[in-house]
């Protein structure tokens, strides 16, 4: 799903997104849409710009999504049209797990009274006690019925594991702990037969969707509670409402006409995030939407470049390509360890070997051999939860002593003042930006500073500021929210000691490097070897002095090359060895830079206007410039367009095809074709069958459209991947006004984290807390950008949003005796704030089971920096997050509001 | 039809300065003359760089024109599928991302418990800077775990940032800090 | 009107004509009635009134001077106030019969050198100056001068409020009063003006000083009724004076402004009736805070976001 | 004479998200108001608060509910009409307002000279002083964009096409075709504003379609022209004048009794 397919979608439903706001730009697609007559519906506990401009707004307390989701699921597997248009039953059985037999030992929620089967007790380790965990599960009653899938279980984000849980689970229990302690054997030539010695039997499966143990019928009875009744009950969201949103989306879905749904950080930021879009992914599979074209879920992310982040990872879990980041939590011991727990035997990512290899190849270069596992022993492991507030808890305790910030604003992040705490207690913190941050500056202007709380000169960090360059000013490529990579050029010198941010860390790492140059200790090895050289060639420079690293060749390398002739770039991960003859960051870039001078990233080609298609020949997107994933489910299972208003991608029996290039064996002839590259493998027919010794694509028939799944199947009830259970349930918010209707002997997640809980300075409220009565959430405005560094500095904008403010109703307002533009005090168990009120009927009173629940809501892009200033939200907010990816609940807890 | 429209516009006029003022009327009658003085259009004779907007997720395109050296104006590419020139009001306000008298530029210095910044030497500080982290990754490195598992990490070293910048950037610093063993590497996709 | 609520006038901007503006009207009003005033003497009056003549016409002199450097000072580009006159981009003569504003320009112009000429007219008859051509003492080129000059001089007094008829402000382009009430007032304000500055002249004969007694006592008989005529004609715009220049308007325009002198006129007040000079300043006053309330009353209207906000 | 062009701004599809106040100060290169720092309005999520001569465009923002999450939410850019009669065209005392060969309203600023008339005579509160070059300005449609044949920064910018730019008659044939959908679906109120020739100032090249009345909007039901004023306005101080005259002629000519001992003195008979 990108934004400009929404221009073929029949109905859109945005739910944990302010996209007209946020996104206003996207936005432009489904407003097409909407002249074409598709209805739009705006699922949100605030009235916005994206409602007003929604066929229906659904109003509904922040956090309560799940129940939504889980009413509109409901709705649909017992409605008429879902069991009576045959579209439906045979996407789902064709395409989903919802046939597929779940273990016997499985217990439900409903069984359970809130949780799942596996709920066991968690116990910090004292080597990181920061992964904070209230509980834990131990997934192994989760799996299909045995023999069951596995691999693919193992691609859990290292966040959610514990050494206790991983010894207690899984085939790999009992295995002695400890790495390598003498010398290994070598990498294997080929670990196609590791991976073959992986393979299980396929599940079974009931396609009649009868059997009481298969994943349909387990959803069907997980959802049967959530009935409008208990919707309108637990969200505040009159039936009639809901009941016409429920209608309008089952009407636009089958096979003529696809429904989609976006989202952004108002369903991450949740102590459930993951499970939100879980539940959608499994309404949407129920609807058939997904992989067709106007259909699916739409991940609207914030940052130009956070997709980029995420797949080119600057974070703690994952190294290039989503593939796990090496950990002592899990059996990644070895090299052989790590590609045995981390590769499934069916599916693409049984490749992974290949990817690994080519990673590996990239990092250490000519110093990676097959001998020394690819230099894998000197990759570095995860030892827990290293995440922001991870690391915000262990520096708060002084277990950090230097911080390198670049590009972002901690100082006025979650909990705020209390990152700012810990800020004060490093030895050193390096910030590079284009503004002066909050972050920057905190240590002589944050509030606790003016206030006399803190004394600057008891502040023993040594800090650095260092300018950088904006966007006009160099060269690289952002991925856009699309998976779109985008080339963008230098236009201008930067001013002063402006430099790339790129620059930076590649002259540190020449300074470091000469600084380690003669050592021989056994630890300084992996730098030593670490591939560090992306200088210009002199003939780039020539006329000009340029010490900023070459773009071009850090992207050669993300995207890859034949590790024997670098100026042979990599056409696709199709090319991908696992013998160390391809060097290749990042397999799911490889293809973007197919050749020297071909940097397809810089392509400026649209469509011709009226053609249709995805225009191809702009950007790249991956994996292999697709533009819609799993997009072999836009046919149906013989291989024809659902409809020929939703044709995308099909097969055409009748072409030809070259013969096997290595073989010189003829080919079938059939193709997949369409407006898209296929995702699929290209010739397997619609009725192709699994090769019985088949690894990766080999192993999978011609229906199993969701090639990245090692079962090939969307999965409706997730067997493993997830820690807080196979399928979503309605939680409470960890600070909510009351109690969870839907299982009252459970509130909250029974595994969310909570960091620094013993601390003063993260507490929180109790259920129904007295002094914390009102919902309060958090978010972004239009006219500014994050925490405002790169928009409260532009007169142009700051004009347009010039100070902060609380929205409150007027219900509220009139109870406490506040008027629009009165100065009013916000207060949570971590702090208190100003802000000016804005009293408006957009934003109110919900009767959530017989409570009156004022809700109100706060822009959080202030500090004190910056042409126009405010309070930090993001003082008031928790560190409690999501179990899976340690995402906060920044957008549903608890405050207090007086008049100032 | 625009002239019918601009006689009637005439008429109405002449008509209701008629009747108060009589032969007046028509005397340095000055409404429809198509004289605008032409406005030197600012982009002419500049250079166009296509670039992408620094803000949200959507990578809309744009086009950046530059003269003598200099930005002078930044706005949608028309030819891109994301956003058909279109931007939003962050992107329209590109130009002053560049072009902003608060801009810093300098390099700043705090010592450990001093009061005020001070201005210093971009390589001095990366000096600094480098010595900083030799000093703190070799102080904390850990090879082992007490179990015996090799781990060749320090977790006193914590990196931030990557979101709001290149996939190059993200590149280089993750691979700086893995290969020298920093694994609390962290960016805004968390929070 | 379409039938709104709010007239359609309150949708605008105000052009912030304030102070400047306000004593331009004020003054340019006494220049050009003193002008009038003293043509009127001067063709019907009697010898004995030329010292009131001669005055009217120092005064309109003097006024005009002023009201130059008033409209020039209240021009945000001043420099360009030739602008008004000489089409600057291709020299032409700017003048736009249909513009009040344009014609005032000239018409000022027109007037001050009528001004110019009957002062220099006058200083030559009372010997305060010796230069300049001989004619201007002429007969027939002071009957000239008195003519067109006295009607550029009821020009200058009523085309402002034209002006800001020919406008969408509110209470300005809600009535065609304007322009005959500050014409009136005008006349009034000079003719007070004349009476207090003629006591101090003893050339002044105190007969031509009853005469300008009684004129003035006409003129703010006709300047109620078209106060009273303005209100009503100014239909639901009359909201305005919902508020402190409602008061203003009552209490300063209308009654120390025009029924107080009245009565002081006609005797009824008995304490100041030996004191015509106070009538003639509360005139003054009067007519210039007629164009306080008139201007201020309608600057305060201005639309905030899609509201109209007023006072 | 070049085609005459225009905006038809469709506030249905409005998101209110001001890129085409940036983009406007973007390509025009206009200050911020108070150097980007004023005061929260409380007015929705409307700062701009009003057109002036530094915003040439203006998004507004009309709450319309009946108690909490029960009603909608207006928003409209709003920007100078280029009245095909213009107030401000009329009213200029220094020709420093001009119709262009697009037929649109331009000020030409090196002529202005800040009397601010046209201020007072636009019926849509568009034009306002630009402290800066001290001198009215407003909205030109860009013309410097539009003689090489460029959109106006702010419909382009504009990313659900709530602006558009093009031939009048081409848009107000769009504009028709909207309107027909948005009553069809049984927005009754839906209406155009502005799109008829035969209207109100001649029509305005900027136009509208609104769902509400056009007050809602802030916006006059039936803009006129300062010039109506004129005839009646002259013809009252003409009359004023007249009455005046005569008034001054009784009280201020020689009396009778006067006459006689005037020529016992031997003094100048009356002219």
């Amino acid at each position: 799903m990108y934004p400009r397919n929404l221009e073929h979608s029949d109905c859109f439903v945005i739910m944990g997104s302010n996209m007209a706001e946020c996104h206003p730009v996207a936005f432009r697609w489904p407003m097409k849409a909407k002249m074409n007559g598709a209805k739009l519906i705006h699922v949100d506990p605030r009235f916005t710009r994206t409602s007003a401009n929604c066929d229906i707004h659904a109003p509904i307390r922040a956090g309560s999504d799940i129940a939504f989701l889980g009413g509109l699921i409901n709705y649909v597997i017992n409605s008429e049209r879902w069991n009576t248009d045959p579209f439906f039953r045979e996407y789902v059985v064709s395409y989903t797990n919802a046939a597929t037999i779940v273990s016997d030992d499985f217990k439900d929620t409903e069984d359970l009274e809130g949780v799942f089967s596996g709920l066991v007790q968690y116990t910090e380790k004292p080597e990181w006690p920061y992964n904070a965990f209230v509980g834990s599960y131990q997934p192994a009653s989760w799996q299909y019925k045995s023999p069951s899938v596995q691999g693919q279980g193992e691609q859990v984000a290292p966040t959610a594991r514990s050494g206790e849980q991983k010894a207690a689970q899984g085939p790999q229990a009992g295995q002695p702990a400890g790495g390598p302690t003498g010398p290994q054997p070598p990498a294997p030539l080929s670990w196609d037969d590791v991976v073959r010695s992986l393979k299980r039997p396929p599940p079974q499966r009931d396609p009649t969707l009868q059997n009481p143990r298969c994943a349909f019928q387990i959803t069907k009875r997980h959802f049967a509670r959530y009935t409008p009744e208990v919707v309108e009950q637990i969200t505040g969201c009159p039936q009639a409402k809901f009941l016409q949103v429920a209608e309008t989306l089952l009407q636009n879905s089958g096979a003529d006409r696809t429904s989609a749904f976006a989202y952004a950080v108002a369903w991450t930021q949740h102590t459930y995030g993951v499970q939100m879009i879980s539940c959608c992914a499994l309404l949407q599979l129920l609807l058939g939407n997904m992989g067709r074209p106007g259909g699916g879920i739409m991940a609207l992310r914030g940052h130009a470049a956070i997709q980029g982040s995420t797949d080119v990872p600057t974070l703690y879990h994952s190294i290039h390509g989503y593939m796990s980041h090496p950990t002592v939590l899990k059996k990644h011991d070895t090299l052989r360890d790590f590609i045995t727990t981390e590769t499934p035997s069916g599916g693409y990512y049984a490749n992974l070997p290949k990817f690994m290899v080519s990673y590996l190849k990239s990092f250490y270069g000519a110093a990676a051999t097959r001998e020394n596992n690819w230099g894998y022993d000197w990759h570095p492991k995860i030892i827990g939860d290293h995440s922001h507030m991870a690391m915000m808890a262990a520096m708060e305790e002084g277990k950090v002593k230097g911080m390198i910030c670049v590009g972002q604003n901690p100082a006025t992040s979650l909990n705020g003042s209390s990152q700012r705490a810990a800020m004060r207690k490093l030895e050193w913190m390096v910030v590079k930006d284009n503004w002066m941050t909050e972050t920057a500056t905190q240590w002589y202007s944050a509030p606790e500073i003016k206030n006399g709380d803190v004394k600057v000169a008891d502040i023993n960090t040594e800090v650095f500021f260092f300018p950088s360059t904006q966007i006009a000013e160099y060269d690289g490529s952002f991925t856009n929210t699309q998976r779109m990579l985008q080339w963008h050029f230098k236009a201008a010198d930067a001013p002063g000691d402006c430099k790339t941010d790129t620059w930076f860390y590649y002259h540190l790492g020449k300074r470091l490097k000469r600084a380690y140059e003669n050592s021989s200790a056994a630890r300084d090895q992996g730098w030593k070897n670490t591939v560090w050289d992306y200088d210009r060639e002199p003939a780039e420079t020539a006329g000009e002095i340029s010490d900023e690293p070459d773009e071009l060749k850090i992207l050669r390398e993300i995207a890859g090359f034949q590790t024997a002739d670098p100026t042979k770039h990599l056409a696709g991960f199709g090319e991908l060895k696992d013998d160390g003859s391809t060097t290749c960051a990042s397999w799911i870039y490889c293809g973007c830079y197919p050749a020297p001078g071909r940097n397809l990233t810089a392509r400026r080609q649209p469509d011709p206007p009226g053609a249709p298609g995805a225009h191809l020949n702009w950007g790249w997107a991956w994996p292999a410039n697709r533009r819609v994933m799993y997009n072999r489910a836009s046919a149906d299972p013989q291989g024809r367009p659902w409809s020929e208003r939703k044709r995308w991608v099909w097969w055409d029996g009748s072409a030809a095809n070259a013969p096997n290039a290595q073989t010189g064996a003829p080919t079938p002839a059939g193709k997949w074709i369409g407006y898209d590259v296929p995702d699929f493998a290209l010739t397997k027919a619609p009725n192709a069958q699994p090769r019985p010794d088949g690894i990766g694509l080999d192993a999978m028939s011609g229906l199993d459209a969701f090639i990245m799944k090692p079962d090939g199947k969307g999965w409706l009830y997730v067997p493993s991947g997830l820690v807080d259970g196979p399928l979503p349930t309605h939680y409470e918010p960890v600070e909510s006004p009351v109690q969870n209707l839907l299982y009252p002997k459970q509130q909250t997640s029974p595994v969310y984290k909570h960091w620094a809980k013993a601390k003063n300075y993260n507490q929180v409220a109790r259920v129904g807390d007295p002094d914390y009565p009102h919902v309060i959430t958090t978010y972004r405005l239009t006219e500014h950008y994050l925490a405002g560094a790169m928009s409260r500095w532009l007169p142009w904008l700051s004009e347009l949003m010039p100070e902060l403010f609380i929205e409150m109703g007027r219900a509220l307002a009139d109870e406490k005796g506040i008027r629009n533009l009165d100065w009013v005090k916000i207060k949570t168990p971590r702090s208190e704030i100003r802000a000016k009120a804005l009293v408006t009927d957009r934003i109110g009173v919900m009767n959530i089971a017989g409570k009156r629940v004022h809700h109100v809501g706060m822009p959080w892009h202030w500090g004190w920096e910056g042409l126009s200033t405010g309070d930090v939200v993001n003082d008031l907010t928790s560190w409690v997050g999501d179990p899976n990816v340690s995402i906060h609940e920044g957008k549903a807890f608890l405050c207090n509001v007086e008049k100032d | 039809m625009t002239a019918t429209r601009r006689e009637f516009l005439r008429y109405a006029t002449g008509a209701g300065v008629g009747t108060a003022l009589g032969g007046l009327a028509g005397l340095g009658l000055t409404l429809a003359p198509a004289r605008a003085k032409a406005q030197a259009l600012r982009i002419k004779d500049s250079k166009t760089v296509p670039s992408i907007c620094p803000f949200c997720s959507v990578g809309c395109a744009t086009l950046i024109h530059v003269k003598d050296g200099e930005i002078i104006n930044i706005e949608g590419d028309p030819r891109s599928p994301h956003n058909e020139g279109t931007l939003c009001p962050k992107g329209a306000a590109i130009y002053q991302l560049h072009r902003n008298p608060n801009r810093p530029t300098k390099v700043l210095h705090r010592k450990p418990g001093a009061r005020d910044w001070e201005v210093v030497e971009l390589g001095w500080a990366m000096d600094r800077v480098a010595e900083l982290i030799k000093k703190t990754r070799d102080e904390t490195f850990v090879e082992r775990m007490p179990d015996g598992k090799l781990v060749n990490m320090t977790t006193s070293i914590f990196a931030l940032g990557g979101a709001t910048l290149d996939n190059e950037f993200n590149h280089v610093a993750q691979k700086f800090c893995r290969g020298l063993g920093i694994v609390a590497i962290e960016n805004q996709a968390r929070i | 009107m379409g039938g709104s609520r709010v007239p359609d006038t309150f949708f605008t901007t105000p052009p912030e004509w304030t102070w400047w503006i306000i004593f331009y009207f004020f003054i340019g009003g006494i220049a050009g009635g003193s002008f009038f005033i003293a043509s009127l003497l001067y063709l019907f009056g009697r010898p004995s009134d030329r010292p009131v003549v001669r005055l009217g016409y120092y005064v309109a002199f003097v006024g005009v001077v002023i009201s130059g450097i008033l409209l020039i000072l209240d021009l945000h580009r001043p420099l360009r106030f030739w602008h008004m006159l000489i089409e600057s981009n291709t020299g032409n003569l700017m003048f736009k019969s249909w513009t009040p504003m344009s014609i005032g320009s000239w018409g000022l112009l027109l007037f001050g050198l009528f001004a110019a000429l009957a002062a220099l007219s006058a200083a030559r008859e009372e010997e305060r100056v010796r230069w300049g051509p001989g004619f201007v003492v002429g007969r027939g080129f002071r009957t000239v001068v008195a003519i067109i000059g006295g009607i550029l001089g009821f020009f200058l007094a009523g085309y402002t409020g034209v002006l800001l008829s020919v406008s969408n402000r509110p209470v300005w382009a809600d009535s065609p009063m304007l322009g005959a009430l500050f014409l009136i007032s005008a006349a009034s304000t000079a003719a007070a003006t004349l009476i207090l500055l003629g006591r101090r002249r003893d050339a002044v004969d105190a007969a031509s000083l009853g005469k300008l007694a009684e004129f003035d006592k006409w003129a703010l008989i006709l300047e109620l009724v078209a106060i009273v005529v303005f209100l009503v004609t100014l239909g639901a715009a009359v909201q305005v004076f919902l508020s402190v220049w409602g008061v203003l308007l009552v209490l300063g325009v209308i009654g120390a402004g025009i029924l107080l002198p009245l009565a002081i006129g006609m005797g009824w007040v008995k304490r100041w009736s030996t004191k015509p000079a106070t009538a003639a300043v509360l005139v003054l006053v009067g007519g210039f805070l007629l164009r306080v309330v008139t201007l201020l009353s309608s600057e305060q209207v201005h639309i905030a976001g899609h509201r109209v906000i007023s006072p | 004479m070049a085609e005459a062009m225009g905006f038809f701004t469709d506030t249905t599809v409005c998101i209110g998200c001001k890129a085409c106040e940036v983009a406007c100060k973007s390509w025009n290169q206009l200050p911020a108001r108070e150097g980007g720092q004023p005061e929260l309005s409380g007015i929705s999520y409307d700062n701009t608060v009003q057109l002036s001569g530094t915003t040439w465009r203006h998004v507004k923002f009309i709450e319309q509910f009946d108690g909490p999450y029960n009603g909608r939410w207006l928003m409209m850019s709003d920007v100078c009409k280029h009245c095909v009669q213009a107030g401000c065209i009329e009213v200029c005392p220094t020709g420093a307002i001009i119709r262009t060969e697009f037929d649109t309203v331009v000020i030409q600023s090196d002529v202005c000279n800040g009397c601010r008339a046209c201020i007072a005579g636009c019926p849509f509160g568009v034009i306002d002083m630009n402290p800066v070059s001290g001198t009215a300005q407003k909205c030109t449609l860009c013309y410097d964009r539009m003689s090489v044949g460029l959109e106006p920064a702010c419909s382009k910018a504009c990313p659900t096409d709530s602006i558009q730019f093009g031939p009048i008659d081409d848009l107000r044939r769009r504009a028709q075709t909207r309107l027909e959908q948005l009553q069809s679906q049984g927005e009754t109120r839906a209406q155009l504003y502005g799109a008829d020739p035969e209207g109100p100032v001649g029509g305005l090249n900027s136009f509208y379609l609104l769902v509400d009345e056009p007050e809602v909007y802030g916006l006059p039901s039936q803009p006129k022209l300062p010039s109506r004023n004129l005839a009646s306005s002259a013809a009252g101080s003409v009359v004023g004048a007249a009455v005046l005259g005569a008034v001054g002629l009784v009280t201020l000519r020689k009396r009778r009794s006067e006459d006689v001992a005037e020529s016992e003195r031997g003094g100048q008979p009356r002219a």
